[in-house]
Order: C-alpha cells, then sequence, then structure tokens
C-alpha cells in the first residue's frame, strides 16, 4: 500500500469522516471564514483526501488557516464535516514530526492567559501520552 | 405422505451465479416427501411453468416447492401454474433464495448451504400443507378519495367517469389543494388556476361525485371492498343549501386578523371564510376559533347581513357512516419548517420567503395582488437570490433526505417569470445539481440562463445576513472557479423541501397502509404496484407515495383511479383462505381470542360437542373467514392451541423451525 | 383407633355449618362443595354435600387449604346451584374464570368465609415434625359477639402436635402456606353471603423473592432454576390445581400442537413447560399459590407467575387478576407507548 | 457377619463405594431428598425417612433412551442403546422401596423381559436402611413387611415366590446412635462388604462380640416394631381385596363419590415405587430421531391413547383403574402380591389428600354399615 | 467481514409478510449482505409469533432468535405488533430471569422500505451472538450433533 492511501485512510480514521458522502453542493466553503486566505478550499479537502491526494494537502496553507470554528460540520447537510477531515490531516503532520504527544510538565510553559481554557483541555486529550 | 416437487430456479445468474443450484436439487431430493426435484433457467417463464405443470401430473405431485425469488413476487404466478395443472395452489411455498440468500452472500458455498436449509424449510412446511379454499366477499361499488387537490379530483372524475360512485373528503373548507395556490405552471406557464378551475368545477358538478369539505375520515374498518368509513363533517356554521356565496359576510366580519393559510399568512383573512375566490363549494365556513361571535357571544354581524339566512351558529359536526370498496389516499404535501435553518435568516427577515410564498406574491390575487415587492417595506426588489435544496437532501435530521423534486423546475419558472415582467432585477440561482429530467424540462430551464438570464451560480449558500440597511448579505462560492460569493439582496426565495401532509400518518394507521420513515406511504412495489399500497382496497394518488409534478400527479391520479376500477368492476372478490380456524374439541370458549381480534372476526356460540363420546353443549369461538385476515394474533393469544392459522398452521411453522435449526 | 384419627378433626364452625345445612333443606341450593375430614388432622378433602345427612362429615378447618374455584368448573354443568365456600383469594380465581365464561354466576352460591390463614403441613414436617397423630390449634374460633374487630395478629396462636414422638408446639403463623404470608388481603371480591372473620396475615413482600432472583448474576439465576426445575418429574399437579389452566386439553398433552410431552427427558423440557405454562397464565394469574402447594418437589412455581405479575405492574400498569369481572387483561390489550422488548436488556 | 462404620465415617464409605463403581443414594437438593449420584459435593441425607421419587428411578428410569436412529440423507441406521454393563450400587432404600422392586421384577422380569431393566437389576447392589422413625403415613405392616428388617424376603412372598431369591437387598443396615450396623444378606452383599473391608470394621472377633452387636440390633428392631404397631394405618384391613374381588369392586358406586376431588394428575404414580406404566414416545433431534420410554400415569386422560381413542374416558374410570390394578388386578396376576407395599408417599403428596388408604377405608366402611343393616334387618326377622 | 472463530450460529429470524419481510427482500435487491446464518422464517404478522415457536428454536438448538415485524402504528393488521410487543417483552424478561443470556432474542421494528436496517440489524444481532456464543442454556441435549 502507498504512503498516501495509508495517510488518507489514517485521516477519515482519526476524522471518522466517510468523503464518499459528500454531495459536492460546497455550503463548506460557503460558510468558511478563511475561505479567501485558503488555497484548497473545504469543499476541496474531501476530493483531495478521496483521491489520496495527500501531499497537495498537508503542503497546503489550508491546513494552517482553517480556525477550527466548524461552521462547515454544523452546516453540512451530508454530515461530512470538512473541519473535521483538516484537522485530521494536522494531527497527520504532528504525528509525522514526532510531536504526537504532550506530557504534563510541559503544560505551565504553554500556559498563556489569552489562550481559551478550551483549548487546552482539547489539545490535552488529543495529544497527550 | 405428500409427493413433494421442488423447483430449484437460476434465475439467469441471479441465484445461479452465487448458489450451486445442481446441489440444492441434489440436496432437496434427500428430504423426506421429496418425488422430484430439477433445476431451470428461469422458473417462472412459462417453459419453467410448463416444466412444473408436467411434473404434476406425471409425478403424481401433491405439494410444490420453489427455490427462487421472493414470494412476494412470485408466488401467486406459481400457485396459479400449479392450479392450472390440478394442484391446490395453496400447496405451493417458496423457498426465497434470492433476495434472502444469492444476492446477500459471495460465498458460493456459504449461499449453498443456506439455500439448502431454506429449500428444506419449505419442504419441511409443504410435508404439513392442505388444500384451501378461497372465500368470496361481496364488493361496495363505491370509492373513497382522501383529499381534495388535483391528484384527488383526478382520481375522483376518472372514477366517475367510469360508471362508479365517488366521494371526495377534504379537510379545508375548499376542494383544490396545492395547485389552487400556485399561480403558473412548468414547463408551458399557464395559469395554475385556468387549468385547475374547470377540474373542481366538473368534480362538483359530476353526477356521480359528492363532496365532503371541511370533512375528515374519523374511522376506517372494514377490509377491501368492504370498508365501514366514519367521515366527521365539521360544523361549518353556514347552510350550505341556503349560501348563496354573494360574500357579503366576509367583507362585514369585524374579525379579520386571522393569518390566512391560503395566502401562507402572507395577509389576514375574516373569521367567516372562502379561502380563495374560486372555492367549491363557494360556501364560506365560521372559523370559530376566531370569531367574535363564538368567542365573547357578542357580534353575529354574518347572522344580520346574510340576506339567505344562511348562518347558522348551532350547526354541529356531523359524523357520516358509508360503505366503499376502494379507498384512494391523495393527502397531498406541505412544505417543511424553517425554525431549523436559522442560516438563511428566515425567521429573521421578512424578505427571506419560501417558494409557495412566492407564488402567492407572483398571483394576482394574492396578498401584493401580484406585484413583485418586498414584504417587509413594499418596495421592488433589484436583486432576487433563490437557493436551492433547502432542506432537500438533507443527511441529518433538520431536512429531509430526498430530493424533493420539483424545486429545480418551478426555481427556472419564477425566475423565468421575474425576468419577464421585470427585466431589471437580477436574478441568481444558488444551487448544488440543477435535475431537470421531463418532457421539455430541460429546455424549460436552459430558457431561463440563455434567453433571460437568470445568473446560475454552481454552490450551496452558506448564510444569509440581514443588513442594517434592510438588505440580505448572501454568502456563498462559485464552485466552478472558486470564488467568493458576497451577494447583496433585496429578496431570498427558498426552495423549501417538501414532506408529506402531516395528517397522513393517523390517515395511514386507520387504513393500516404501511408509511415509510419519511412519511410517504409505501407501494405495494417500487416498481411494479407503484400506485398501490401493500394493503389491498388502498391506493396511493400524488405526492403522498412521493414527490411529483403536476403532470406526474395527474398521471398517478389516473394510474390510482384504474386500479380503484378495476377492483370496483369485480362482482366479488376471493378471499384470502389463510384464515384462523378454531378447533371445537380444544376450545374453552374464553373470549380471549376475540379480545385480539382486529376486525371482530370472532364470534362465540353455544353449541353441542361430542369429544371422544363425551356430548355436551359448550360456548365455542366461530371465526367468520370473510372477515379474518389472517393476522394470527388469535392464535397466540388462545392458550390451548385450538385457534390456529390456515396456511400459518402451529405445526407449520415448528416444521420450519425445526428444519432450520437442525 | 379410628375415634384417635377423629380427635384430629376440628370439625368446622357451627355458624357455618348451620347456615349451609339451611340453605340446603331450603333448596336453595342443590349442593354444597365444600371439605370433608380426612382421616388425619391434616388432610381434609374437597367435597360434595348433597344431604344434610351428609354433611356430618363437613369440615372447615385451618387445613382446608386449596382452591376449590376451579371445581367450579364441572359444578357449573350440574343441575341446579352449587353452593361454595370461597376464601377471599379464592374469589379472584372465580372472577377470573368468570370473565373468560368458564363458570357460571348463576349456579354458583358462594359463601365468602372469613380466612386467618391456611396451614400447610409440610411447613410442619419442615420443622422436623414427624409421625403425625392429632394437631390442636387449626380449629377456626369465629366469635359471634366480637365481629372481626379484635384481630389477633399470626403467630399468637399456637398448635399443639402430638406425634408418635412425643408433643411439639408451633406458632400458627409458622405453618402457613407461602401465599397467606404475602396475602392479597381479606377482602371477598365476589360472594353471595359472608360467613366468618378474617385476620390478616400479610408479613412479608409479596415480590421480595423475585427481586432477589432479579439481582442475581445470569448464571446464579440459571444455576437457581436449573436447581429447582430439576427436580420437577412432570406429574402436572401444578397445571391440574391451577384455575387459570383450565383448558380442556392442555398444549402439552395434545398432539395437534407437535408440543406433547410427559416426563422430561432432558432438562429443556422442564423449563419448557414452566415458561409456556407461566406465559399461558400470565395476565390471568391471580397468585392463587396454588401451584407451589401442590408441588410433590416443593419447587416454588410461583416465582414464575409472580415475576409475570411483577413486570406487568411495572411495564403496564398495576393489575390484579380477578379483581372483578370486567377488566381487559393485560396480554389482550396494549397502550402506543407501550416500553420496547429492548427494555429487558437495558434494565440489566 | 455384622460389621459397623462410625456415622462420621459414611462419607469415607462413600467416597471408597464410589471409586469403583456409581453410588446412588439420598441426596438433598434444593430442599428436598431424592436418590442421586454420589459426589463430593451432594448433600446426604439418610434421615429423612422417605425420598420424594422413590428409587425406583435407578432401576426403571424415569425417562431412559431405548434406541436412536440416525438419518443419512434416505439412509436410516439404528443404534440400540447400551445396556448396563457396570456394577452399582443403590443406599439407603428401605423396606418398601425394597419390596417395590419385587413388584418391578414380577413385571420387568417375566417373560418377555425387559432388557433395560434386567441389566439394571442385575448389576444393581442394594444397601437396605431400616425406619428408625416410622411415620404415620406408612402402612408397610399391612402388606407383610418389616421395616426393622431392611431388604428381608416378605412374609407373603414366602410359599408362592420364595424361590425368588432376587426380591431381598443384599445389605442390611441399621443407624443406631451414631454407629452404622452392616450385614450382608446375599452373594452380591458379601461381594461389596469385601470390597470395603478397610473402611467397615468388624463389630469383634469373639462370638460375644458378635452377638452383643446383634442384640443392639434385635433391641432397636424391637423399637421400631412397637413404633409400627402405634401407626394409624398399621391395622388396615384388605379383607376383600383380592384377585376373586374383580366384578364386586369394578361394579361399586362408590367410586364415583370418591373420584369427585381428583385432579387427574400423576403424582400419586410418580411417587410410587410400584407403578410402572410408561409411554413410548420418538424425539426429533433434527439428525434423527431417539425413540425413549418415560413414566406415565393411568391418571392422565391421554393415557393409553391410541387410534380408536381412549378406552378410559372418564376420570372416575381412571381413578378407579389405579386401585383397582393395586389391590385386585396385580394380586390377582401375581399370586395374590400387591402392588402397593405401604410407603405412604402418594398419602402425604396429593394435592386433594386423597390416596389409597381412603380408598380402602371406605369400602371397609361400606361393608361394615352393610353387614350392619343386615344384622338389624336380621333382627328384625 | 470474515468473523475470527469457526462458531457458526443458527439465528432465526421470523419476518412479518407486510413490512420486515419485504424489508429483508429490499436488502436482498439492494445487495446489502448479512451473514448467512439468519434464516428467515415468514409470518403475517408479528403477533403470529408463539412464544413456544421462539423457545422451540432454542430448543433444536438456535443461537439467537430475532422477530421483525412492522413499526407500531403501522402494522398491516392496525394492532398486531402491540401484542408482540408485549408478549415478547415479558417472555425476553422471562427469559432473562431465569439466566439466559438477554441478547440472545430481540425484536426490531423493521419497514419495507428499511432495507438498510434490516441488513444493519442482522448484522449487528449476529455480532452479539458471535460475542454470547453457543447457545447452551436453552438447548435440547438431544439435539447436538456430536
Amino acid at each position: 500500500m502507498n504512503r498516501e492511501k495509508k495517510q488518507a485512510e489514517l485521516i477519515t480514521e482519526i476524522s471518522g469522516v466517510n468523503p464518499l458522502k459528500c454531495m459536492k453542493c460546497g455550503k463548506c466553503s460557503a460558510s468558511c471564514p478563511s475561505f479567501e486566505e485558503m488555497d484548497i478550499k473545504p469543499h476541496q479537502f474531501v476530493s483531495y483526501v478521496a483521491n489520496e491526494n495527500i501531499e497537495a494537502l498537508v503542503n497546503s496553507k489550508s491546513l494552517w488557516k482553517c480556525l477550527s470554528c466548524f461552521a462547515c460540520v454544523e452546516r453540512c447537510p451530508r454530515d461530512v464535516k470538512p473541519g473535521k477531515l483538516i484537522d485530521a490531516a494536522r494531527q497527520l503532520v504532528i504525528r509525522q514530526r514526532g510531536q504526537e504527544y504532550l506530557s504534563p510538565d510541559e503544560i505551565p510553559a504553554l500556559l498563556d492567559p489569552e489562550l481559551p481554557q478550551q483549548l487546552l483541555v482539547s489539545a490535552f486529550r488529543r495529544y497527550r501520552r | 405422505m405428500q409427493r413433494i416437487g421442488v423447483f430449484v430456479c437460476h434465475c439467469g445468474s441471479n441465484i445461479a451465479a452465487t448458489v450451486d443450484v445442481k446441489k440444492v436439487v441434489e440436496m432437496a431430493a434427500l428430504e423426506p416427501g421429496v418425488v422430484h426435484a430439477e433445476d431451470y433457467q428461469y422458473m417462472c417463464s412459462e417453459a419453467g411453468q410448463s416444466l412444473i405443470a408436467k411434473a404434476i401430473q406425471e409425478k403424481q405431485l401433491t405439494g410444490l416447492v420453489v427455490c427462487s425469488c421472493s414470494p412476494r413476487m412470485h408466488e401467486t404466478t406459481f400457485r396459479k401454474a400449479a392450479e392450472r395443472a390440478g394442484l391446490n395452489p395453496y400447496m405451493v411455498e417458496i423457498a426465497n433464495i434470492r433476495e434472502h440468500c444469492s444476492w446477500i452472500h459471495k460465498d458460493m458455498e456459504e449461499a449453498t448451504r443456506k439455500a439448502v436449509i431454506l429449500a428444506r424449510a419449505a419442504i419441511a412446511k409443504v410435508n404439513l400443507n392442505t388444500p384451501l379454499q378461497p372465500g368470496e366477499s361481496r364488493v361496495t361499488k363505491r370509492a373513497l378519495v382522501i383529499g381534495g387537490g388535483i391528484a384527488g379530483i383526478q382520481t375522483a372524475l376518472d372514477i366517475a367517469d367510469a360508471g362508479y360512485e365517488v366521494d371526495i373528503v377534504e379537510k379545508t373548507p375548499s376542494i383544490g389543494g396545492r395547485m389552487s395556490q400556485l399561480d403558473k405552471t412548468f414547463p408551458t406557464l399557464d395559469c395554475s388556476a385556468c387549468i385547475l378551475t374547470p377540474k373542481m368545477v366538473e368534480a362538483a358538478a359530476h353526477e356521480r361525485i359528492r363532496i365532503y369539505t371541511y370533512s375528515e375520515v374519523e374511522k376506517v374498518s372494514g377490509f377491501v371492498g368492504d370498508f365501514t368509513v366514519d367521515i366527521r363533517k365539521k360544523a361549518r356554521s353556514v347552510d350550505m343549501d341556503k349560501c348563496t356565496g354573494c360574500g357579503v359576510c366576509q367583507e362585514k366580519c369585524p374579525s379579520k386578523k386571522t393569518p390566512s393559510e391560503f395566502n401562507r399568512g402572507l395577509n389576514n383573512r375574516s373569521a367567516i371564510y372562502t379561502p380563495f375566490a374560486q372555492a367549491i363549494p363557494n360556501v364560506p365556513v365560521i372559523d370559530r376559533e376566531h370569531c367574535i361571535k363564538f368567542q365573547t357571544g357578542k357580534c353575529g354581524v354574518c347572522a344580520k347581513v346574510c340576506q339567505a339566512g344562511a348562518i347558522d351558529y348551532e350547526q354541529k359536526d356531523e359524523i357520516v357512516t358509508e360503505k366503499y370498496g376502494a379507498i384512494v389516499v391523495a393527502t397531498g404535501f406541505d412544505t417543511i419548517k424553517l425554525d431549523q435553518y436559522d442560516e438563511y435568516a428566515y425567521s429573521q427577515s421578512k424578505d427571506v420567503i419560501t417558494s409557495l410564498e412566492l407564488e402567492r406574491i407572483m398571483n394576482a390575487a394574492g396578498p401584493t395582488k401580484g406585484h413583485l415587492e418586498r414584504l417587509s417595506d413594499g418596495k421592488p426588489p433589484k436583486e432576487m437570490v433563490f437557493i436551492q435544496c433547502v432542506g432537500s437532501r438533507c443527511a441529518d435530521e433538520r431536512g429531509k433526505s430526498y430530493c424533493s423534486k420539483i424545486c429545480c423546475m418551478y426555481t427556472a419558472k419564477h425566475a423565468m417569470l421575474i425576468r419577464d415582467k421585470y427585466p431589471d432585477v437580477n436574478v441568481t440561482v444558488f444551487y448544488i445539481d440543477v435535475r431537470t429530467p421531463g418532457k421539455n424540462f430541460d429546455e424549460f430551464y436552459r430558457r431561463a440562463v440563455e434567453q433571460y438570464g437568470v445568473n446560475y451560480i454552481k454552490g450551496q449558500v452558506g448564510k444569509v445576513i440581514p443588513q442594517p440597511d434592510g438588505k440580505l448579505l448572501v454568502q456563498g462560492v462559485d464552485l466552478l472557479d472558486n470564488r467568493r460569493i458576497m451577494k447583496e439582496a433585496d429578496m431570498v426565495v427558498l426552495a423549501t423541501a417538501i414532506e408529506p401532509n402531516p395528517d397522513v400518518r393517523k390517515i395511514a394507521t386507520m387504513l393500516t397502509a404501511s408509511i415509510d420513515t419519511n412519511n410517504f406511504l409505501t407501494e405495494a412495489h417500487a416498481k411494479l404496484r407503484p400506485v398501490e399500497s401493500p394493503t389491498a382496497g388502498i391506493f396511493l394518488s400524488g405526492v403522498c407515495q412521493g414527490p411529483k409534478d403536476i403532470p406526474e400527479t395527474v398521471a398517478q391520479a389516473g394510474a390510482a383511479a384504474v386500479k380503484a376500477i378495476g377492483l370496483l368492476a369485480k362482482e366479488k372478490l376471493t378471499t384470502n383462505p389463510c384464515t384462523a380456524k378454531s378447533d371445537e374439541l380444544l376450545c374453552n370458549g374464553c373470549s380471549v381470542c376475540a379480545n385480539v381480534c382486529p376486525y371482530g372476526a370472532i364470534t362465540y356460540e353455544e353449541r353441542q360437542v361430542n369429544d371422544h363420546g363425551i356430548r355436551e353443549v359448550r360456548r365455542l369461538a366461530v371465526v367468520n373467514s370473510a372477515l379474518c385476515q389472517g393476522c394470527g394474533a388469535c392464535t397466540v393469544a388462545c392458550p390451548s392451541g385450538a385457534m390456529d392459522l390456515q396456511g400459518f398452521s402451529n405445526r407449520q411453522i415448528i416444521a420450519e423451525v425445526d428444519a432450520i435449526c437442525r | 383407633m379410628q375415634e384417635g384419627m377423629k380427635n384430629g378433626c376440628a370439625g368446622a364452625p357451627a355458624v357455618l355449618l348451620e347456615r349451609i345445612s339451611t340453605l340446603l333443606a331450603e333448596g336453595t341450593v342443590a349442593r354444597v362443595l365444600g371439605w370433608k375430614a380426612g382421616d388425619m388432622a391434616y388432610n381434609p378433602e374437597p367435597a360434595y354435600f348433597e344431604t344434610q345427612e351428609a354433611l356430618k362429615d363437613f369440615v372447615y378447618d385451618g387445613f382446608c387449604g386449596a382452591n376449590l374455584s376451579k371445581y367450579m368448573i364441572e359444578a357449573s354443568k350440574l343441575e341446579g346451584k352449587t353452593l361454595v365456600c370461597l376464601k377471599p383469594c379464592d374469589t379472584y380465581s372465580f372472577n377470573q374464570l368468570l370473565k373468560e365464561h368458564r363458570v357460571d354466576r348463576e349456579k354458583a352460591y358462594i359463601i365468602g368465609v372469613g380466612c386467618g390463614g391456611k396451614l400447610d403441613v409440610e411447613q410442619i414436617r419442615r420443622k422436623g415434625i414427624k409421625g403425625i397423630q392429632s394437631i390442636d390449634g387449626a380449629q377456626l374460633v369465629w366469635e359471634e359477639s366480637d365481629p372481626g374487630t379484635e384481630l389477633k395478629g399470626i403467630g399468637d396462636d399456637v398448635l399443639t402436635i402430638r406425634t408418635i414422638y412425643g408433643e411439639k408446639t408451633l406458632p400458627y403463623g409458622e405453618a402457613l402456606l407461602e401465599r397467606c404470608h404475602v396475602c392479597k388481603g381479606k377482602e371477598h371480591r365476589v360472594y353471595d353471603e359472608l360467613i366468618g372473620q378474617s385476620r390478616d396475615t400479610k408479613d412479608a413482600d409479596r415480590f421480595a423473592q423475585v427481586e432477589r432472583i432479579e439481582a442475581m448474576s445470569p448464571e446464579e439465576k440459571f444455576a437457581f432454576f436449573q436447581q429447582e426445575l430439576s427436580k420437577c418429574i412432570r406429574c402436572n399437579a401444578c397445571r391440574n390445581v391451577c384455575p387459570a389452566c383450565s383448558c380442556r386439553k392442555c398444549v402439552f398433552d395434545s398432539n395437534k400442537f407437535d408440543s406433547s410431552q410427559k416426563a422430561n427427558a432432558d432438562s429443556f423440557e422442564e423449563k419448557m413447560f414452566h415458561i409456556i405454562r407461566a406465559f399461558h397464565v400470565a395476565g390471568r394469574c391471580t397468585d392463587c399459590g396454588e401451584c407451589s402447594r401442590v408441588c410433590p418437589q416443593g419447587i416454588p412455581l410461583h416465582l414464575f407467575n409472580r415475576k409475570f405479575i411483577k413486570d406487568i405492574n411495572e411495564l403496564y400498569g398495576t393489575y390484579q387478576a380477578g379483581e372483578n369481572a370486567e377488566d381487559k387483561m393485560p396480554l389482550t390489550s396494549f397502550d402506543f407507548g407501550d416500553a420496547e422488548p429492548g427494555i429487558v436488556g437495558e434494565r440489566g | 457377619m455384622m460389621y459397623k462404620i462410625a456415622r462420621e465415617n459414611l462419607s469415607a464409605l462413600f467416597r471408597k463405594i464410589a471409586e469403583q463403581q456409581e453410588l446412588y443414594l439420598p441426596v438433598r437438593r434444593a430442599g428436598q431428598v431424592n436418590f442421586g449420584v454420589w459426589s463430593e459435593e451432594a448433600v446426604v441425607d439418610l434421615d429423612t425417612l422417605k425420598s420424594v421419587k422413590s428409587p425406583k428411578d435407578v432401576f426403571f428410569p424415569q425417562s431412559e433412551n431405548l434406541y436412536t436412529v440416525q438419518k443419512e440423507g434416505r439412509k436410516l441406521n439404528v443404534c440400540p442403546q447400551d445396556l448396563q454393563e457396570k456394577d452399582f450400587v443403590v443406599f439407603g432404600m428401605r423396606s418398601c422401596d425394597v419390596q417395590g422392586l419385587c413388584v418391578l421384577d414380577r413385571v420387568f422380569l417375566s417373560e418377555p423381559v425387559d432388557t433395560y431393566y434386567a441389566a439394571r437389576r442385575e448389576h444393581g447392589a442394594i444397601v437396605a436402611l431400616a425406619c428408625h422413625e416410622p411415620e404415620e403415613s406408612c402402612f408397610c405392616k399391612v402388606f407383610g413387611i418389616d421395616c426393622a428388617n431392611p431388604g428381608a424376603l416378605p412374609e407373603t412372598a414366602e410359599g408362592t415366590g420364595a424361590e425368588n431369591k432376587k426380591g431381598g437387598a443384599d445389605v442390611a443396615a441399621w443407624l443406631i446412635g451414631e454407629e452404622l450396623y452392616w450385614k450382608a444378606q446375599t452373594e452380591k452383599g458379601e461381594k461389596l462388604t469385601e470390597a470395603l473391608k478397610g473402611i467397615l470394621t468388624d463389630t469383634g472377633e469373639t462370638e460375644e462380640q458378635q452377638k452383643l452387636a446383634g442384640e443392639k440390633v434385635a433391641r432397636e428392631q424391637a423399637a421400631i416394631r412397637a413404633i409400627v404397631e402405634q401407626l394409624p394405618y398399621s391395622h388396615l384391613s384388605l379383607d376383600g381385596w383380592n384377585g376373586a374381588a374383580l366384578n364386586e369392586k369394578f361394579n361399586s358406586p362408590l367410586w364415583e363419590e370418591l373420584y369427585k376431588p381428583c385432579l387427574a394428575c400423576g403424582t400419586c404414580t410418580f411417587v410410587c415405587p410400584t407403578c410402572q406404566c410408561y409411554d413410548i414416545k420418538d424425539y426429533d433431534t433434527g439428525h434423527g430421531v431417539q425413540r425413549y420410554r418415560c413414566w406415565d400415569s393411568c391418571m392422565y386422560s391421554d393415557f393409553t391413547m391410541m387410534a380408536h381413542g381412549n378406552n378410559r374416558t372418564s376420570q372416575m374410570q381412571r381413578f378407579r383403574q389405579r386401585f383397582m390394578h393395586k389391590l385386585v388386578y396385580f394380586p390377582a396376576n401375581n399370586d395374590g402380591m400387591y402392588s402397593c407395599v405401604g410407603c405412604g408417599r402418594c398419602v402425604e403428596k396429593c394435592p386433594a389428600s386423597l390416596n389409597i388408604v381412603k380408598v380402602i377405608k371406605k369400602f371397609q366402611e361400606e361393608k361394615q354399615k352393610a353387614q350392619a343393616a343386615e344384622m338389624a334387618g336380621g333382627d328384625q326377622l | 467481514m470474515p468473523m475470527k472463530d469457526e462458531f457458526k450460529p443458527k439465528i432465526v429470524a421470523f419476518c412479518c409478510n407486510w413490512c420486515s419481510y419485504a424489508g429483508a427482500d429490499l436488502a436482498g435487491s439492494s445487495r446489502l449482505t448479512y451473514p448467512a446464518d439468519v434464516k428467515i422464517i415468514r409470518v403475517p404478522c408479528s403477533c403470529r409469533v408463539n412464544p413456544m415457536f421462539i423457545l422451540r428454536a432454542f430448543e433444536k438448538g438456535a443461537d439467537g432468535v430475532i422477530l421483525c415485524g412492522c413499526h407500531p402504528g403501522d402494522c398491516h393488521y392496525s394492532t398486531g405488533n402491540y401484542y408482540a410487543r408485549r408478549r415478547m417483552t415479558l417472555l425476553f424478561s422471562m427469559l432473562d430471569y431465569l439466566g439466559v443470556e438477554n441478547g440472545r432474542t430481540r425484536v426490531e421494528w423493521v419497514s419495507a422500505a428499511e432495507g438498510v436496517k434490516f441488513s444493519q440489524t442482522m448484522n449487528e444481532f449476529v455480532e452479539k451472538i458471535h460475542s454470547l456464543g453457543k447457545n447452551v442454556r436453552l438447548e435440547d441435549l438431544r439435539c447436538r450433533k456430536e
């Protein structure tokens, strides 16, 4: 199995998204506040994953432009959740960089009064060892 | 001991590709009672059937097992084939080795093993089958149509024209239905009223059609050919015979604050009202909830102004009980509620409207007298945006999973009409797909684009944001060039998903007609019996069965009528012989069975029996086989096992269980 | 020797005997279905009396515990009225039979007799008492002057039991049938007249045993019932005594259903028999307890019926079969909002 | 030679027996005592006088397979059931139960011999136990059975069936105080005793010691017999019940009254040590058929139901049958042997308190009444 | 998905003629797979299913029994499934009380339109039976094949 295929499978596994459910209506892109900043548009995430075009996706600007506001997840009529896909792609990248884990003693250094508590908790949940 | 013949069908490769039919034949031949087993390409074919007939005669078969497709498909075919060859049709059992086996399994060995077991179960059952004789029941030569929209009207007209009596029951004060609310119709743009009204008049004038408006079906009992229906005629408070339809009462009525149902609540109506000018019957009703007289006791203006003396505040609901041979359901549809779709600002802005509301606005008799204007400020719009698929094709619980089918076409119609009448208005349509299968449909849509310059953008809208200046900011994307679109619009029209009339669930329960998860009535067969309900004697007309446009509705209405006529034309119906039967020597006369019978088919009588020499008078259950529909509830309720179901007897089912588990 | 045995017999309360005698003499009833003195202190048998002279053998005491309602099925076929003595709990069964058209109300003259709990010789034996020659204290003492007010709690009265191995005593309450400890109440649900006083005998929760089993793990439950049911000898006493099992021919005796069984050949068969029997009487069983009383192997058969009663009460609303002869039975009615069968797994 | 063993060592004895062969004895399970196979976990109960089911179950099981038919395609293979081949021991049978086997022997061992039963009888050794505390329902004495002398040949059999030495128990035992006394009565018994010698202790080498033990047993026997004398049913008269009384008894109007409370259950039959009727049934196993037999009861409405129907259609007839069989038909065909042994199980277990004693008494009473009337009539004349 | 163990459960599915049997047909014509262990018996209505049939299946060696009928309110005979619902609830409760694993029995309402649900239900049920293993508590040992 080639690497990209594996990665695509990993993304769908992490995100729990079935890209085949997408009917290409574009409501995700239409709802996205970061649309203009993105080189690959939210409605395209799905086809990138479906086509196993993962290299391009993980190297895209979009990967880091998504605000995780989940408007696309909320509005998607087909329950496809492009936001979750891009989030999974990010995790894939982080894991590749060997930064998969976060340990409790690293947390104090990361604390920032401006940072939403929720984000910290979710990050910890996701990246804890 | 039976002499059973087993016939295994290849169904081309449908069965034979996954089931080793030769093996099934070989294994079946070992079963007790089996004297003949063979396979054939297509058992249901003429040649296959004659194979069966030949075996019946040559081998003196007393029972048949056909291993083939679902009994729901060809049981009747094989029963008839058996009957032609001189075998009682109820000596035939089907082993469903296609839908329940070859089509769902991939491994040949596994599928073959299962097919053998299914055949074995059917053989075990046939070993206990007994010849059954169907009874007869009469047919009441009158049909009931529930719903007075275009579907109901067309069905009623067709049945009546064929020479049978028809009653239409319509919940609202007038027949006409959704179509009467429409302004123009696609793909020819005729005026809806112009083509509907003559039909309404024809129905009203037809000597064999009776119309019960402002009425509802309350109770249904009986069965195919012999339904008994209670119809509640709600009190109109106006004497139908006296009223001349002059309309003075409506004019003078002081209570004028009730949102008009007909105009989708866009304007108000009086408490005494006819829904629309061409209403049939043209007799108003008093909406007692909003009538001052009924609410406070003081008013009575309408009675005073009515010269015909038709106002009758004392009128009461009336229950009419009628007998029918066939019932056609034509309950139609409504648009879904949009309170779950906040992103389109429907509840926030008066200028975001549904397509059906636009129909009323465009209509000369509508709230704006046909002028296209914003409901917020009455100004004519310059930019109009149409959003498709609002609530349709939706996987979550906010909307409907199906395509509402009519939206693409009516949106093209609206766009075209607006561009035609108001050439300075820009029209943009946001779509996911444009679906226009149908005669002259795609041409129609292309005209909107090519001749009328309607701007079609592929991409669902993400959000509609009402602006402080009253404009509506539509946020979307053009998917074809990956461009963000922020469009300021004056009006936004939502192509709202349609759903079956919510009343249909109640009606389906009364009729014991099955209904799917979307509340559409289920057809007896998706392809081959699309206008019949699985419940005998119940037919489906119009959108209650699935989304349809007018031409399709009218076509189906006619088809439903033909099916109903086919039933009414029969003098007698042969009844299902698979009915309950009580063994008088086992019966305790305890009445438990009668308590669970939904058809009142069980009565009791005192009768002398001879129980192995003991002669005594006993209270015994008696089943009326014309009323019994063969559900079997009584057989389980009966503690002594006296009550049994012919064709699905205790021993037969147990034999199947044993055969499967062995 | 004959005298010695007679000593054990408690006789019948005079007020009851007199009334019965009068009704028989008047011709109001053609016969009396009551009890005949046995040859031991504890074994009176159900019997018909057609003459006043025959009534000399009539007995009614603490050992007259059997439910006579079922005999009324046959009695309903006889000419004339049959007088029957029914305890409060028996009247539930009678009502249920009435509902199922198995008895004829017109053919019955019901004397509702007061009940202070009925005795079970098995309970006495279980205390290790054997060689019983006579038992004192099983007689019914109905005081005319004090009708039913001074009701003594159970356990006050004492049975004096003379045996070959010496004299023993036992509180009345300790010799009661299981059903008396969970008594439904001393009110007769159907009768023509009432005679005698009752006293409360309820001192246990009717569903406590069922709850104890419900709380067990599946393995424990299975082991419990396997052990109990393995004793079953398929004598059919439970079925034949049961007023709800009134079928002319039981499905387990009928070859029509492919389910006829005699002695168990496999442990599955006991389960099949007892589950189906309990199911057939579900919603009809009044919990009269006769099945457990008659089981020669002491299997607590009421635990099956009571489980269904408890489930019915919890899922479909409290229902007591035989409370009257009109209510719809829980298994022949339904509610649109009934629990789904999946609830069984959810309850854990 | 008399042996003994301390009560506390009985489990060692049972273990020893069970090493070599299967051991059946009264076991308490879920509150009831029935004969069952011994195991370390089994709760042995020798104090309960009567097991609910009689030990006939060991020789004539309630349900037993006769043969199996295996189906392969359309071929049928008949596989006969293996007969009992191993020796086994039944410990703790009472005199009445042993006599019950004599009744069954009459039925099953006469031609045609029931091979299943015969094999079990041949391989089974019986250790019978005296009844130290007989109960009020017992009436074995009426049938000449001595419960103090467990497993001895019944007196009534003398001269008639005495040559049938199989009748008794192989070992007689008395549980006196904290000791069990053990005396082999047959060759089979001697063999069993021999095998257990390590555990059973001699009651003594000397004649004197043997005599003392014998006296102890004799004293216990006397005590038992004294109790038996006091039992309410011990002096029941069987006068008039014999093969010759067929027509008189059969046609008696008393049955019509007696049967009335009968529930038609099979309790009396299934607890009875002598009832021997069985039904033969087929069970479809899915892959063949098992033909088995199981106890049947003449109280059941479908008893001996055949193609033509039933030969006894009313419960009165069925009720009458049971007692006529025990007291009239059986003695008529078996040299006067009754097929009741007075164990009293049916007396205790009948849900309607009916029983054979009440039947015998009722007939007796009627007879006395008739005699009295006759005498009174005679006086008048 | 191939099952890991060799255990081939015997599963009897009683399907009412009007809804669930048609649902099973739809699953077939939609090629929605479920294990071949499931064998369907057609009954006119869920209310035709006698508790005796279910016990009989277990007696003869079934490892699971499932009853499918029309959704409550949709019964072809109006009320049949309501009775079935009460009967099965009580029966299942009794089996649970006797210590029989309660996953061995199930009732599911499947309409004629729910081919997907039918197939899903059967997949789930078979999986459940796999997790429970062979039925040993409710079988007649004579039916066992050596």
